[in-house]
């Protein structure tokens, strides 16, 4: 069976909507508008406006709403149109939910999803393209989720509702109309993924390339040529941002012995320097070549279509970084 | 017992609205409740004062005295079921939610028995199971998140409201004006307390608002200006604002009142106000003189009754603080509990990775 | 050259102030210039719209044509010395301001020739030689930008005014509301035009407002409601309120207008509004009909010289973007250029660090 | 000569409005208070309302007035009275103030500085002590700075309101009454420092400490410490967090062949994470050993007194990081 991105978010809503009246959705045009991208699709009319309930556009005020709602006990899912907005927003991320069941020695326990698409999309410019993952990643009290395939979509969405701490959840709009394959136990309405592991997309034993959100995808790409050059890459999905899964990272590579770091982010402050600094803390010994860092590149986002191309990672970037010195292999014609 | 009928100091002053009668029921336990809960407000704080000063407590500390009769008149006309959330000056809002001496002192301390386990501070006391929700740092945050408490109690069909108490500085914030809009659209129980206490830090009012008028502030939400001195004014006004929110959603609140202290520790108070004007609105004005004079006008208690009250006050902030100090620091594990209800067992670190690791709960 | 006097649609609404009256001088060139100029910006939309189908343009397009009326009459009100920002529905904006259309194709297409070079895009159009300062993705950024702007004219005693843009859905953000607080405390000459089109994507304004009188949005702060479909009633105000602005500061324009196009270029526009509606605006006030009317009624062209017009704008438009689609895609060098004005000669990185570097300029 | 930070940034300030009518400062009690901290003391009297702007507490409408007056071509230094209520703002910082000369292709520059204490007080809870640097220095488009020293805060201050770009400046509290010694040069009206420097502060060839802000102060301790124990460490004051320094700190380690960084902020995505990530790229062959990050521990700021110590970072810990293996070096005689 196939299921897209898109569904797999939507029936993970609705499912745990169905199972647990404290859940609801509030955000931009969740509800009669179906979602700006279509992912609330039929909530409104299934668990009428009290349940989905459309927002003003004002970021800073319905989130700090909903952080209070969840302080009171019920389970918030806040859409971002975009994480771009949540900059507005912020502050009630960080000082209002993730630090309050610390402050209040666990008195106020915040039980919250602010989900929605996060990075770039396709020709947005530079205010529309940013991925947060470094950011919330930073911050304890926070949880930090990012999806690559529907398996994952359905399962981490339902663990983050499921939850009871802030989850931010990070879409990619890029990969809602994508269509993977889900088994039934996926598809089973009991699915729930672990918060905190990351998982083997693929095994090898010659480098490690770690990826999040669409760059799975390509990590998985390059996976695949490499394998026909005779290069076995093992490919970690992360998962989760925070907690970041150190123990899967660093047993790959004391495995492998080669680090290859992959995310559509800023470089400086990256996820890709934190996992290099995992490993270097845990597996020194055992990186055989400095770690290769993927990342976006050190710019606002491009409007321009070559410029953009230039601006994100690009398969074959994570095909040349996995292969050593660059030029090594050049195979322009997979691409 | 007999009821009593007192008038309030001056008349409301409403804004899109019908505003209530001054005159406010009242009987001799409340009025002499009253007079106990405001000084053993006031008691503390001054107490909270010498214990900053003698470094027992530390960063920040906004203290309420001059406050008081809002959070006595407010907890008059309200059950634990509603809720309130406010800012950072939280000792007495605290109190009047059932919190006790010791936890806010062992919390300004920073010791285990705090109300926060000393993990907050004095700007972040909680109680929630008197529907006490904190205890913000940020100015005007805590407004979305009181109307999500409204809109938590709304959606629970719960028949009760939340308070929301925030500054004249605070009353300027956008988030403030972006909550109040989704509070009318979606009729939420929500009360918006502003307290005007006429500065924000060292900033007049009229400085920091080009319309100081905070209960006209919501526009196309009613509003009323209330003495706040008069804890039988507020008291009467969020009775009035309860049952109004709860049929047709949100109301302000200006409370017209005056802190006596300095912004916080740092702050003498004494440079963008005159000292005139701080011992006028004592003379005046001050929320506990009001209520002993009621008191003795009704016969109630004799002046050396009331002073007794004040000198038992006294003794249990002593005592108190005494039990306070006897409190331990939270033990270092302390450290690394409640950064999440759930830690899914994972490993996290100190400032040296290698010296401090620990498995989080 | 003659001087006509023209009635606008509908009288002015007014909140605390006196409104500037519904006869507007104008002269034949001016009112043919309208013509002509909205024309030119409806087929700039329209053509947008085709070349976004084709694929030619990508990510966000949000075309303004319906509103032309609010871009023309501002301009003829002001002077490019007084200050214009806005949100992403800014083509127009900019060709009011004297952008042309090349530049415009060329930045909507990413090409080297665009007035960003394309490293905009459609949202963000500039011109600060005409004091054009964007083209804004952010919803209500740009009200404290504006005023920002109308701090900095004030401060340099330039005698000049800043016009900030919003949408009816911008209304609502808090931080127009600080900004406007601001504005009025420090009398910037700042005029707030909200335009309202009655939608802010999918939600319709009563959806998203408890008070849709955006023009009482200010409170405190004077307001005129205007038909922005209606390019006299919009000159008339915004040169009544520079007037204004400039002797005390802010001052809100609601103009009443609409899109015929959905929100952006993946929206139909159609899902939560009738097509009654929007053909009932098209028939009854659509902005240039409205002009045609007039220049015919005042004979100053036949109908054939007003099609020729338009026959001429079409061919402007065209050559533009056969122009445009000459102009090269930018040098890969410029991924690196404007980061900084003073990039230190410092290295920064490409998404392959080893294969992309670059020295910032 | 001695100067304390605080009228470091005073003098500073004084004399860059002295010098640029179009130079303004802007904040919450920056004028008729004199500033929350007193940086700003004597400047309203000086230059007036006009360019000493007292604001509201509505840290989005003023930054972003700000950020507007920088379009317009003024000068605007903003100061937020801590960096935590930049947080309300931060939207203007990054999409408004960051990515608009890029996105105008150079046609609307942002000579803007923001400004005011970050990081860690004391006592203050877990709302006010949390340190930006990490978040603003992944963001191309701004520059931020970070100074230690008197000499840094002048130097490092001028240079930032004389920069045509966008700095995020970030003081600290805890340093802004510690006194410095300054040379006349330093004193000089015309004094500058180049941004993107970092300052050797100790030269030694055993071990590089890495640090900025208060914490530069701890590993100068240390380094004297161990230069009792035999141990010369090298300690390099980033001053410059974005454009971060890498040729310096590359050079360090190539000769000490061992690292330590130290910071105050949250460890995940921090400043040690980034150039940790940097040695490694550059500098991989001469590691000798794992990289040591010393960080803020990994939870919101506690307020008792116990765990705030536990929190931050203290110079005990840089000392037995510096050393190797914990317990390697005890010496608590010297704390
Ligand atoms: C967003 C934000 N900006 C600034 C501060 C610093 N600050 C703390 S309290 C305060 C003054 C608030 O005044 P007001 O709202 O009138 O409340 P009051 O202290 O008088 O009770 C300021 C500026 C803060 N905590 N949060
Ligand atoms: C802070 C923020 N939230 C959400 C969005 C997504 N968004 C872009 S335009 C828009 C609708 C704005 O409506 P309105 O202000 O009425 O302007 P109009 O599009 O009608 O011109 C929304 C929700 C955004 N760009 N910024
Ligand atoms: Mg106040
Ligand atoms: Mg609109």
């Amino acid at each position: 069976k196939q299921m897209t991105v898109r569904d797999a978010l939507n029936s993970a809503l609705d499912e745990e909507m169905s199972a647990d009246p404290k859940v609801f959705l509030m955000g931009e045009e969740v509800g009669e508008y179906q979602g700006a991208y279509k992912i609330s699709k039929g909530l409104l009319d299934k668990y009428g406006p009290e349940r989905v309930r459309d927002t003003p556009i004002t970021e800073a005020g319905f989130t700090g709403i909903g952080v209070g709602a969840a302080y009171y006990g019920l389970r918030p899912v806040v859409e971002f149109m975009t994480f771009n907005f949540s900059m507005q927003a912020i502050d009630h991320i960080i000082n209002s939910a993730a630090k309050s069941n610390y402050m209040s020695a666990g008195q106020i326990s915040v039980p919250i999803v602010f989900r929605g698409p996060n990075g770039a999309a396709a020709g947005v410019g530079a205010q529309h393209s940013q991925c947060y993952a470094a950011w919330y990643g930073s911050c304890p009290g926070l949880k930090v989720l990012a999806p690559y395939s529907s398996e994952d979509a359905r399962g981490l969405l339902k663990a983050a509702i499921r939850d009871p701490d802030p989850v931010v959840f990070l879409e990619n709009e890029l990969l809602y109309g994508e269509s993977f394959p889900v088994s039934d136990e996926v598809l089973d309405s009991s699915y729930c993924l672990p918060i905190g592991k990351a998982k083997i997309e693929r095994e090898g034993k010659d480098v490690t390339i770690t990826a999040f959100s669409k760059m799975v995808g390509y990590a998985l790409q390059a996976a695949e040529i490499l394998s026909k050059e005779g290069i076995s890459a093992e490919v970690i999905n992360l998962r989760s941002i925070r907690p970041l899964d150190r123990q899967t990272i660093n047993a790959s590579v004391r495995k492998t012995n080669r680090l290859v770091t992959v995310e559509e982010g800023y470089p400086q402050h990256g996820v890709g320097a934190e996992i290099c600094a995992s490993v270097v803390e845990e597996s020194f010994g055992y990186l055989d070549a400095p770690v290769e860092r993927i990342a976006g590149a050190d710019v606002p986002m491009p409007y321009a279509a070559n410029l953009e191309r230039m601006a994100v990672p690009q398969n074959s970037n994570v095909l040349s970084a996995s292969v050593g010195e660059p030029g090594n292999l050049m195979c322009p014609e997979y691409f | 017992q007999t009821t009593l009928t007192i008038e309030t100091s001056v008349p409301f002053t409403a804004h899109k609205i019908e505003p209530p009668s001054r005159t406010v029921e009242t009987t001799p336990k409340e009025l002499l409740g009253f007079f106990k809960d405001m000084a053993k407000m006031r008691r503390m704080e001054i107490a909270a004062d010498s214990l900053y000063k003698s470094k027992l407590i530390r960063g920040f500390c906004h203290l309420y005295d001059g406050q008081e009769a809002v959070a006595v008149g407010m907890e008059a006309a309200i059950t634990k079921k509603d809720c309130i959330i406010t800012a950072y000056r939280d000792h007495c809002i605290y109190l009047g939610r059932g919190g006790t001496l010791v936890e806010a002192f062992a919390e300004l301390m920073g010791r285990k028995a705090g109300c926060s386990k000393g993990k907050g501070g004095s700007m972040h006391f909680y109680k929630k199971d008197s529907g006490f929700y904190g205890g913000h740092g940020i100015v005007g945050a805590q407004v979305p998140l009181g109307c999500g408490l409204a809109f938590a109690q709304k959606y629970s069909k719960d028949g009760t409201v939340s308070f929301t108490m925030y500054g004249d500085g605070a009353a300027n914030q956008g988030q403030l004006f972006e909550a109040l809009n989704m509070a009318a659209l979606w009729d939420l129980p929500a009360i918006l307390v502003c307290e005007n206490n006429h500065y924000g830090m060292g900033t007049a009012e009229w400085r920091a608002a080009k319309s100081p008028a905070y209960y006209k502030r919501g526009d196309y939400v009613p509003g009323l200006k209330v003495d706040g001195m008069d804890a039988f004014a507020v008291k009467q006004a969020c009775k009035f604002a309860k049952e109004y929110a709860l049929q047709n959603g949100p109301i302000i609140l200006e409370m017209d009142t005056y802190r006596y202290h300095g912004h916080s520790m740092s702050d003498p108070g004494s440079t963008y106000r005159t000292r005139d004007e701080i011992s006028g609105v004592r003379q005046e004005r001050d929320p506990i003189e009001r209520v002993r004079k009621l008191v003795l006008s009704h016969d109630l208690a004799t002046e050396k009754e009331l002073k007794d009250i004040e000198k038992e006050v006294r003794k249990e902030v002593d005592e108190a603080i005494a039990q306070a100090k006897e409190s331990p620091m939270p033990e270092p594990s302390e450290l690394f509990t409640n950064v999440y209800v759930k830690g899914f067992g994972v490993e996290a670190f100190g400032a040296d990775r290698k010296e401090v690791k620990a498995v989080l709960p």
